[in-house]
């Protein structure tokens, strides 16, 4: 077990703070790319045929 | 052939498409090995479990100010050389670096709660940090506003020029305000004394990890800035005719 | 010709529909409004009166910024002034000449009177008067800068007050600094120096950056 | 003598080349007019010539302090009189002749008059009278008849030969034929910007397309 004293909560919360925020933008990078991704294809696809 | 050849949008898109997937392997990797291995470490004899909250604030305080100095050189780049990449990359950069200031400034406050006995306390450099990441939003918030993208990126550099000197400027009337309590240099934990081993290799590896990670998000988010221009732009064309 | 535009702009600000004198009138109100929320106590209001004095002279500067240049910029006159034989960097600094003129110097006049409304020693009130003297112009180049910036949007008003804000820290750090070491004796030279530095180094560069901003929104 | 002279201009609009390739030159005495379908860049390429965007690509030669621009807006400010509008204006440009100006634009009854209390055809009258006290050789004007009576724009067609006779020269772009002699007329139909990638893109729209 993972020793972490009388700041186990102060430290979790860290943790659990960051590793939220950090998901979130990595969430948010990727979905918005998905979306222009496919926003792009459908548009070159009317344009191009 | 220079180096600008790969400011051009094609160019970019091909070679950043390319070395993607490495940088993410790169940067998941050393993320979580830097992330995890921090949290492993044994308790300091003096701050106990909180020392382990060194392994995100550091890296997280250090990436948010790499990424408005990166910001105020890729604006610099677009006001000179008019590189539309540039331009972009300085928008895709923004929120990152404000999720990375917000992550210093949480695990700042955080750490200070046992430490100082107070959830927020106007220490200079968290102070300082706050500040940054008011000049995010305002940047942030600025590109927002514009519809048309060449006033956006033009008035957006503009503004991340006079922000970097008046965030520099602020760092010093702020020491001056209030001397502080921080820790000194973030590489020791005692004064005048080096920082052990024992925690100082999982430190450079999570540093890396927030690098990597940047730079992996950074590509992602070029790239949808990209697509999204040349949507709006085939969608200009059509409706021109 | 520059006389010409600081007339012009001063006679606007002054007559009907100008809004001259909000600012003071708002300065007021802030002032009257920090007893009721911290108790009418000298104790109390005594150590925050320089705060609050510089922080209330900040809002109500930013109150008239956005007038700086948007009226010009949709009646038109922007445009014949871009072409005129003054260059935009001279019109950016006669506008926030005149923005100080109408909404600075009447906060500074009114700063002592405010000064006693929050009890701020006697001794105080010379160094709040010259501190708002000397930091107060970079309020408003400052705003311009901001205003250039906003001017062709549409709801460019909070945006500019978030994008100005912050460049204000430094200016209120200083000017705060002065006022307060003033009220408890000690040497207020050094923030002095540092507000001055700071109005001279904006009045000097930053007009190049608003009338970048002011081309940019023009084309 | 030639007041101005374009050579391969192109302009920008929305990041994207709106006309290009258009070459004139204007001399003293002289007029022309742009004609062309909505939407090609009139503005765009009267803006770029008085100066107030820069061209994509092309020459533009003119003498300093030479160009007086006027658009639909009219400059002016409705809390002042009409004789404060423009002496505003003639200090600013250094020019003169307010007496003239308010004669030839038939003014003068109403001198004391704040702006505000105009008809809308008697303030595009005092917004042209704001280009003969710039006394400025060379007059730009987009659209300048605007919600002008056919009295008013016969006025205004008397002011433009007035200044041309002087010595001036006019760059405008109208649908009414103001029954002047020295005018040429240009069609930027033709000038219509091709698609294409371009050696050096206008703004985001081309660099991406």
């Amino acid at each position: 077990m993972i020793e972490l004293g009388k700041y186990a909560g102060t430290v979790l919360a860290a943790y659990g703070v960051s590793v939220l925020l950090l998901a979130g933008i990595v969430w948010h990078s990727v979905a918005a790319n998905a979306r222009a991704r496919n926003d792009l294809h459908r548009q070159e696809g009317r344009t191009n045929g | 052939m220079s180096i600008w050849e790969y400011a051009n949008p094609v160019k970019f898109m091909r070679l950043s498409g390319a070395i993607l997937p490495w940088v993410v392997v790169g940067a998941v990797l050393c993320t979580v090995g830097g992330v995890v291995w921090g949290f492993l470490t044994p308790l300091d004899y003096k701050q106990g479990a909180t020392v382990k909250i060194v392994f995100l604030h550091v890296p997280a305080a250090m990436m948010a100010i790499n990424i408005w100095v990166m910001m105020l050189v890729t604006s610099l780049i677009w006001l000179i050389r008019r590189h539309h990449v540039s331009a972009l990359a300085a928008k895709a950069a923004a929120p990152v670096g404000a999720v990375m200031t917000l992550i210093a400034l949480a695990t700042g406050a955080i750490w200070g709660q046992p430490m100082w006995g107070s959830w927020w306390e106007w220490d200079p450099r968290l102070t300082s940090f706050l500040i940054l990441f008011l000049f995010y939003v305002g940047y942030i918030a600025l590109w927002s506003a514009i519809e048309d993208p060449d006033s956006a990126a033009d008035l957006t550099g503009v503004l991340c020029l006079v922000g970097s000197v008046f965030a520099l400027l602020s760092r010093y009337a702020v020491l001056f305000w209030n001397q502080g309590l921080h820790q000194g240099a973030s590489l020791s934990v005692a004064p005048g004394e080096r920082m052990s081993a024992v925690y100082r290799y999982p430190l450079y590896l999570s540093m890396l990890g927030f690098l990597l990670l940047f730079l992996a998000l950074l590509l992602i988010r070029t790239r949808t800035e990209i697509r999204r221009r040349r949507l709006a732009a085939l969608q200009a064309r059509e409706i021109r005719g | 010709m520059v006389l010409a535009l600081l007339k012009r702009d001063l006679a606007l600000a002054t007559r009907a529909g100008g809004g001259f004198g909000l600012a003071v009138a708002f300065f007021l109100i802030l002032c009257a409004l920090v007893p009721f929320g911290v108790g009418p106590d000298t104790g109390a209001l005594r150590p925050i009166g320089p705060g609050i004095l510089w922080v209330g002279a900040l809002l109500a500067c930013l109150l008239s910024l956005d007038r700086i240049f948007a009226l010009d910029h949709e009646d038109g006159s922007m445009d014949l002034l871009a072409t005129a034989p003054i260059p935009l960097e001279g019109v950016v600094a006669v506008k926030a000449l005149a923005h100080w003129i109408t909404s600075g110097l009447p906060l500074i006049v009114a700063a002592p009177v405010f000064g006693l409304l929050l009890h701020l020693p006697g001794a105080a009130t010379p160094w709040l008067i010259a501190s708002l003297l000397v930091g107060t112009p970079a309020l408003s180049m400052l705003g311009a800068f901001g205003a250039a910036i906003t001017v062709g949007l549409r709801r460019g008003g909070l945006l500019l007050s978030l994008l100005v804000l912050p460049l204000y820290i430094p200016t209120l750090i200083f000017g705060t600094e002065v006022v307060r070491r003033g009220a408890e004796g000690g040497d207020p030279a050094t923030p002095m120096l540092f507000l001055a530095g700071i109005t001279a180094g904006v009045i000097a560069l930053v007009p190049f950056a608003a009338a970048a901003a002011l081309r940019v929104n023009l084309r | 003598m030639s007041l101005l002279t374009v050579q391969d201009l192109a302009v920008a609009r929305g990041g994207m080349r709106a006309v290009e390739g258009v070459t004139f030159s204007l001399a003293a005495g002289q007029a022309l007019i742009l004609r062309g379908p909505n939407g090609i860049g009139k503005t765009t390429l009267l803006r770029t010539i008085a100066g107030l965007q820069p061209p994509v690509q092309g020459r533009i030669a003119m003498p300093d302090d030479a160009v007086a621009y006027a658009a639909h807006a009219d400059g002016l400010k409705t809390a002042l009189t009409v004789t404060e509008n423009l002496r505003f204006w003639a200090e600013i440009f250094g020019g003169g002749g307010l007496d003239a100006a308010m004669s030839a634009m038939d003014l003068r009854g109403l001198a004391d008059r704040p702006a505000a209390a105009l008809s809308a055809g008697q303030k595009r009258r005092l917004g042209l009278a704001r280009l003969l006290v710039t006394g400025r050789k060379l007059w730009i004007l987009d659209e300048p008849t605007v919600s002008l009576d056919t009295a008013s724009v016969a006025r205004f067609a008397t002011a433009v030969r007035d200044h041309l006779a002087a010595g001036g020269a006019a760059l405008m772009a109208t649908h009414i034929d103001l029954g002047l002699d020295e005018v040429e007329v240009l069609d930027l139909t033709p000038r219509r910007a091709k698609p294409g990638v371009p050696t050096r893109p206008a703004g985001f729209n081309e660099a991406f397309a």
